[in-house]
């Protein structure tokens, strides 16, 4: 069994053409360890993404968990999951955090009601997914019908979109991602949130948190079940061994600072792919 | 009443009206003659002001023309109705609308826009056109008419205006020789029992002797006769076309009653050349 | 039978006119062939290139065409009692869409209307400016909606308005090129008419161009407004509302949402060919009933 | 003249006349003034005014020509970094640093207009800001400690965690973490060359004319591989990305034109050999119009993964409908006289097409395609966002960042060329091939 | 050599020719006259099968050309040619393009697709298009020529298929009487010179009674005249023509000369009404 180029899909949360410089680094080293040429691809949301893997013309990502459930649950044969980045405290979690600008005067999910709140991508762990089903478990009446408890629940499209659109007031609440590690006005460690601080995109002054999740399983990087199985190997050892490898290609890749990968099994998002299930069906 | 002073138009290397001057002291039926490309029509239409004049000035009544801008040019326009040979009507529009657009320069431009017009306006429309002879037609389209009832309608727009003068671009020439004489009779009319001064441009010299108390011949762009239609002789017809000894008025006459008259070759001509 | 024994004129003259078309027509061959071949080598580069940076392969996926639809309708089927329920649901946001497309097709016909005739020689207001005017309609034609919708976007905020906003501008310039064309052959005659009167430009315009070209005008909007419900339901693909986003999040849920793309598809389907119908029926008959 | 009575009914018939049409004037309007005001709360614009916001219109106007050089120290190590947009490509390299910053200890940053930041001894900092005073700021752990008095203008927002202030010159942030400063600067920096290549920051003279900036490479060589190479802008990536745009357009325009012209005579009444088949390629046609570029490329997605050919096939699956419509109506409207002189002669049915139908279709076919091949690369940059190829990718996710702005503006300006310049080739195409075209 | 059975063509309830015999013992040169609607087009299609016959036969040297299909068929067409009163050329493609597309029947489909003829057609073509006089015209394109050079475009590319006869529908009715003569002239001295048959419907009884050896008269589907030219007289041409006593012939005339003759009325006339 042979193939003949190997297809990484890299999800957004940046500029696309940063993504792809971002992973250059890997791309090298794949070709060099497969010894065929390897392609970066960069679609435009999570489901892109995910149809590449089930159609077989992506062979790699990192997805997230939710993203991954939705893979496994329209074709359980068609991923494997092999790694998860590792914190730098050593977990392998995050969070879901719900915010809205402090000069609404919203503290709280009860201050939101009859207020509009803003999802990212359905196909976001934790800008949909979790947020959705235990959001509706912090209070007795809330549910996440539009219209019901809040005014209206929206989609904004991603991290980015959300963020922006709470701090323009657009929303009045949403949620995003956050490690909840480090300080608030600093946007936490890493996360959407430090990321639009650094960009000078929001002044966390201005924004107030108002719910947090529990933790949430980094999503995993999966690989095509269908590959050959030296290059299912080769490409483990190789994002594994990243870290110890090239630092600078660790931390471009992971999107931060880490402690590398380490390696991962389907049950991890078992809780996650039955959230999926009860929240959207099949 | 209207003073030309040197009135010039040059088109790139061309001049079309020469250093023109003409004094009208009171309203009458005036003809200018010429062949084509004399520079008729560019003249009409800088005393319309539709052209600007290159050089030369236009005095009415102490005002000058030339000099006005904006909306006292087109308050000027209103004053001194245009007919033109091709009738330019609203084709698509009904008589009585076309004959309102003579109210245009009256009426804000919202208004005319959803077709207000006064009651009294469009009262006032349907007796010119009954004055006119074709009343009946008011509801019509423009494009529905025949050649001598559209230039009719062009007449009743030009009253319609109230004009002080109406300048009339060879109002006859898309017309058969019936029709041609229905119209000089209006524009003749008009003259007559208004009291409106008159200036039209005509390429047949007999009706410009018919109906005229004043002929101006143009030739090249400059006025090489200005007399009275009796003036008018053969010898004169000749230099104003610049035809050779073999020009015949009948070649180009469309009165009616052409061929039963004589040229009456009599009369003697004040001839500038 | 022999035509060339009655020959006309001297042989060599003759022989000079057969060289030299001979002449002409091998050219032209060779011109014409070198274009044709020209493009082949274009198109098959293309298909190269364009396959070589394609995840994945041309020919592998012409298999898999089919996989898509078949899950998506599959669910859909099974679910079919819910069909008219969600048919219900998402008509609001139809509503939308062609509120979007109805109202970007109004300001921006209203818009290119007044622009086609500021850039139209002969009826320009100021002559000087038609280039200007030209430019501006360049312009607003060549930005894609997607770009002023999303800048828009970040500044007002989601929702139907910078969508509307984004294909009214395109719309103003599109339209304006075309209007503008059939400006150029209407009659000046009835304008000049009116100019004597002491008509201001907007009267001018009013009642001397537009009813020349109000067929053709309606029509071309016609079109364009079918053109508009699709960009406005693209626009909604990426976050401008209206159906486009409803569709988006369906297909983003993938399976056990499938019947609620399924639906969205169905009303968008139905509305693009619904009005593709209408509007060129109704062409048709403008622009033949301008003909009689 | 005629008499009185005739006179007086024209009058009152062309007044009701003129009643109806003033109504129809008016009927028209209304109509559309009605739904402007439907639309008018259906699209809630009272509230999008008020929701809109104009801060946000200023920083894309801004940001979208100029640039930003992050001053930042990190106030558990000390360390300072400077750097272009906050971005490590844009890091100065190690012991450079703008020149508007100076002194070892205390590093001292001149914002300009007498607006003045001073690095003090570990974590404190000093703003000088003419007309408002000297702000004093220091961090223990996580907290803020200023001189700020309590009440503060807007263009600072304070809380004991964290202190932003934003004055035309610059703004600063204080965070227990770090201290930055952001400068503004017209132009889009870097533009031609990042930090690393030798040739930043050299007069365009000096690479065109001087000696060799870098002894490996002759100056223009390396000046263009540098600026080809550019980390910043990746003007390499930009041009592949609009060749993969225009790619799409031209493969799925042409790929349409070629498929559909056959379909076409088999959709054409005049033409079509079954009249049953006619009906059903003409409903196919209307499928594959209908279903719209949007949803192919979903489709196709799937099957074809993401990248430039998928986009080429959704348009010219789409577009397959379109010209199969515009192709066989050309075709039911050809004259039938040709048809028939060639037929005359005895020709055979092929012959009869090439010569009696196809040149009359032709130069309305061109002209139809050569106008679909420009529409089309504006629909290739909106198909390339969702399918993950080309310009339009960028150019999406560069604005749903929403930081980049300049680059959005550069991706704007190039697009606009890019699709003004397929309207111009298009337009000279057409003109030429309907000319001399057989 | 050409025998004509009983032809008869209905359309619905129409029959626009009804069932003529006629026979052609040797090439002449024929005209076929008649008033609109008589029934000449649709005769000559039918002789060149555009159009099928509902009933009788055409038989060709024996050959029933009524029955042929396909192939056959066009082999017939190919040596029948045909010219239209619209020239229907290809108005795009140049004019030696044009007189090869009489070549079509004889040349493979494949080569003819890509426009490719052998060098000796096109030599041919050049040829036969001196012998009309317009060589000079050989790489314009069709529809840069005027009316008259059009139509003699047409004929060259009658002649390229060799045909052994040639029908000519009403070949000069859009032409001005001077280019009128020039084809007329032309398809006269291709009988002539080549000895082909040339049939041509005519819409003008001087044409017809100056050119053609033989006049077939049609009305209403029938042959109601066949005779000599010099047999057609006023009172004949009435009947064909279904005018009333008024009827006279200088009004249709097209002839250059007609105006300076004297109708000979003295002909006798065979008439069939
Ligand atoms: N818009 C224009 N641009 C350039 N030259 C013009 C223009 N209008 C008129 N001319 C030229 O000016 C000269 C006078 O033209 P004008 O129309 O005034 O003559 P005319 O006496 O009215 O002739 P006609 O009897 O043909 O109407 C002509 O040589 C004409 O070609
Ligand atoms: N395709 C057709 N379908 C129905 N009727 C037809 C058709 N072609 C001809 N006819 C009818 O057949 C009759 C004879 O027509 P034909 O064209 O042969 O007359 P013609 O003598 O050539 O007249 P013209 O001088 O007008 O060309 C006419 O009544 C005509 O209307
Ligand atoms: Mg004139
Ligand atoms: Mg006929």
């Amino acid at each position: 069994q042979e193939i003949e180029e190997f297809r990484i899909g890299i999800l957004g949360g940046e500029n696309a053409q940063d993504r792809l410089n971002s992973y250059a680094c890997l791309q090298e080293y794949t070709t060099e360890a497969l010894g065929v040429e390897t392609k970066l691809f960069a679609p435009a949301d999570y489901n892109g993404v995910i149809q590449g893997l089930l159609g077989g013309t992506i062979d790699m990502a990192w997805l997230g968990a939710s993203a991954y459930a939705a893979t496994y649950l329209q074709d359980p044969e068609a991923v494997d999951p092999v790694l998860v980045k590792v914190n730098l405290d050593g977990t392998i979690g995050y969070h879901s955090i719900g915010f809205a600008r402090v000069d609404s005067g919203i503290t709280s999910l009860e201050e939101m009601e009859g207020k509009v709140f803003g999802f990212g991508d359905p196909n976001s762990t934790s800008g949909y997914l979790i947020p959705s089903i235990e959001i509706p478990q912090a209070g007795e009446e809330i549910t996440m019908e539009p219209g019901a408890y809040f005014g209206d629940v929206v989609f904004t499209g991603g991290h980015e979109q959300t963020i922006v659109a709470v701090a323009n007031g657009d929303i009045d609440g949403g949620v995003t991602w956050a490690d909840a590690q480090g300080n608030w006005e600093d946007g936490y460690n890493s996360g959407a949130l430090r990321k639009a601080v650094d960009a000078g995109l929001v002044d966390m002054n201005e924004l107030v948190q108002i719910w947090q999740s529990k933790v949430i399983p980094e999503g995993p990087i999966v690989l095509r079940k269908a590959l050959p199985e030296d290059v299912k190997a080769t490409m483990t050892e190789l994002v594994d061994g990243l870290h110890e490898r090239d630092e600078t290609c660790a931390y471009n890749v992971a999107a931060g600072e880490t402690l590398g990968f380490q390696p991962v099994d389907h049950d991890t998002y078992q809780s996650v792919i039955d959230a999926r299930k009860a929240v959207i069906g099949n | 009443m209207l003073e030309i002073d040197a009135l010039t138009k040059r088109f790139g290397p061309n001049t079309a009206v020469d250093a023109v001057s003409l004094t009208f002291d009171k309203p009458a039926m005036i003809g200018i003659i010429g062949a084509s490309g004399a520079g008729k029509s560019t003249f009409l239409r800088m005393v319309n002001r539709l052209t600007d004049a290159t050089e030369g000035r236009i005095i009415f009544e102490g005002t000058d023309v030339t000099a006005l801008k904006g909306k006292a040019r087109r308050g000027w326009q209103s004053r001194c109705a245009m007919i033109f040979q091709q009738f330019n009507l609203v084709p698509r529009m009904d008589v009585v609308s076309n004959v309102l657009h003579g109210t245009l320069n009256r009426r804000s431009t919202l208004a005319t826009m959803f077709n207000v017009y006064p009651e009294a306006d469009i009262h006032r429309a349907i007796e010119i056109l009954d004055r006119l002879g074709i009343a009946e037609q008011a509801p019509k389209r423009a494009e529905a008419l025949s050649g001598g009832q559209q230039q009719r309608v062009a007449i009743a727009r030009a009253l319609m205006q109230d004009p002080a003068m109406i300048l009339a671009d060879e109002p006859i020439a898309s017309l058969d020789p019936m029709n041609a004489q229905i119209v000089m009779d209006s524009l003749r009319r008009i003259h007559e029992e208004d009291g409106r001064m008159v200036i039209a441009n005509l390429h047949t010299l007999d009706t410009a002797r018919r109906y005229c108390d004043r002929v101006i011949g143009m030739r090249h762009g400059r006025v090489v006769f200005d007399g009275r239609p009796d003036q008018l002789t053969v010898g004169v017809a000749r230099d104003i076309y610049g035809a050779g000894a073999d020009f015949s008025e009948s070649a180009t006459s469309t009165d009616l009653e052409t061929l039963d008259r004589q040229p009456d070759a009599a009369a003697t001509a004040k001839a500038f050349v | 039978m022999s035509d060339t024994t009655l020959s006309r004129a001297d042989p060599s003259h003759v022989a000079t006119i057969q060289s030299s078309y001979m002449a002409e027509v091998q050219r032209r061959r060779l011109y014409g062939g070198l274009t044709l071949l020209i493009f082949v080598l274009l198109m098959v580069s293309g298909f190269m290139i364009a396959d070589d940076r394609n995840a994945g392969g041309f020919w592998e996926g012409l298999s898999q065409v089919g996989d898509y639809p078949a899950e998506v309708l599959s669910e859909a089927w099974e679910k079919r009692a819910d069909l008219p329920g969600l048919l219900v649901k998402y008509f609001p946001a139809l509503i939308e869409t062609i509120n979007i497309a109805a109202v970007s097709t109004l300001i921006g016909a209203a818009a290119g209307l007044v622009l086609s005739l500021l850039s139209t020689r002969g009826l320009a207001r100021w002559p000087r400016l038609i280039g200007l005017f030209r430019r501006i309609m360049d312009i607003m034609r060549a930005v894609p909606e997607i770009v002023i919708a999303l800048v828009l976007i970040f500044v007002l905020g989601g929702g139907p308005v910078p969508a509307m906003i984004a294909i009214a501008i395109h719309t103003a310039g599109a339209l304006g090129k075309l209007f503008s064309e059939v400006a150029e052959n209407a009659d000046l005659k009835p304008v000049e008419g009116l100019a004597s009167t002491g008509a201001t430009w907007g009267q001018r315009m009013w009642l001397g161009v537009i009813p020349q070209v109000a067929p053709n005008y309606l029509s071309y909007g016609l079109l364009r407004f079918e053109i508009n419900i699709r960009a406005s339901a693209i626009l909604g693909f990426v976050g401008a509302g209206g159906l486009g986003y409803e569709l988006r999040n369906s297909m983003a849920w993938g399976p056990g949402r499938f019947d609620e793309a399924a639906a969205i598809f169905l009303l968008l389907f139905g509305t693009i060919v619904f009005f593709d119908q209408l509007s060129s029926r109704y062409r048709n008959r403008l622009t033949e009933g301008d003909r009689t | 003249m005629s008499d009185a009575m005739t006179l007086d009914t024209a009058k009152t018939d062309i007044s009701a006349l003129f009643r109806r049409k003033r109504l129809t004037a008016f009927a028209v309007p209304s109509v559309i003034l009605a739904y402007f005001v439907y639309i008018f709360f259906a699209f809630d614009i009272p509230g999008l005014a008020q929701r809109a916001d104009w801060d946000n219109a200023v920083t894309l106007a801004s940001d979208s020509w100029s640039h930003k050089v992050h001053v930042t120290r990190d106030n558990s190590s000390g360390e300072m970094e400077y750097s272009v947009e906050g971005e490590r490509k844009g890091n100065y390299p190690d012991g450079q640093r703008p020149a508007w910053v100076s002194g070892e200890d205390i590093v001292t940053v001149d914002l300009g207009g007498d607006h003045v930041v001073r690095f003090l001894d570990g974590t404190a900092t000093e703003i000088e800001i003419p007309g408002f005073g000297l702000v004093e700021a220091r961090t223990e752990g996580r907290t803020v400690l200023t001189n700020l008095p309590e009440a503060v203008p807007e263009w600072i927002s304070v809380s004991d965690r964290r202190v932003g202030i934003t004055t035309p010159e610059g703004r600063i942030t204080i965070t227990g973490s770090k201290t930055e400063v952001f400068n503004y600067f017209p132009g889009w920096e870097l533009f031609f060359f990042t930090f690393e290549s030798p040739y930043h920051g050299q007069p365009a003279t000096r690479i065109l004319f001087g000696d060799r900036i870098d002894p490996e490479r002759a100056n223009i060589v390396g000046a263009v591989q540098d600026f080809w190479n550019n980390a910043m802008w990746r003007h390499k990536d930009v041009v592949w990305a609009i060749g993969e745009t225009i790619l799409m357009a031209f493969l799925g325009t042409f790929g349409a034109a070629i498929i559909a012209l056959p379909l076409a005579f088999l959709g054409a009444k005049r033409f079509a050999p079954v009249q049953a088949a006619r009906f059903g390629i003409r409903r196919i046609f209307d499928f594959v119009r209908g279903v719209d570029a949007l949803i192919w490329t979903v489709v196709l997605a799937r099957a074809f993964g993401p990248g430039p050919m998928t986009g080429a096939l959704a348009i010219l699956v789409t577009d397959t409908g379109t010209f199969g419509k515009i192709f066989s109506e050309a075709l039911e409207n050809v004259e039938e006289k040709q048809i028939e002189g060639v037929q005359s002669t005895g020709a055979k049915p092929l012959q009869r097409y090439r010569f009696g139908v196809i040149p009359q279709v032709v130069p309305v076919l061109l002209s139809q395609i050569l106008y679909f091949l420009e529409s089309n690369t504006r629909s290739a940059t909106i198909i390339g966002a969702i399918t993950g190829g080309g310009i339009g990718l960028m150019l999406t996710q560069a604005i749903q960042t929403q930081k980049d702005w300049e680059e959005v503006a550069y991706y704007i300006i190039l697009i606009v060329l890019m699709v003004m310049l397929m309207d111009w080739v298009s337009g000279k195409l057409r003109a030429r091939l309907i000319k001399r075209s057989h």
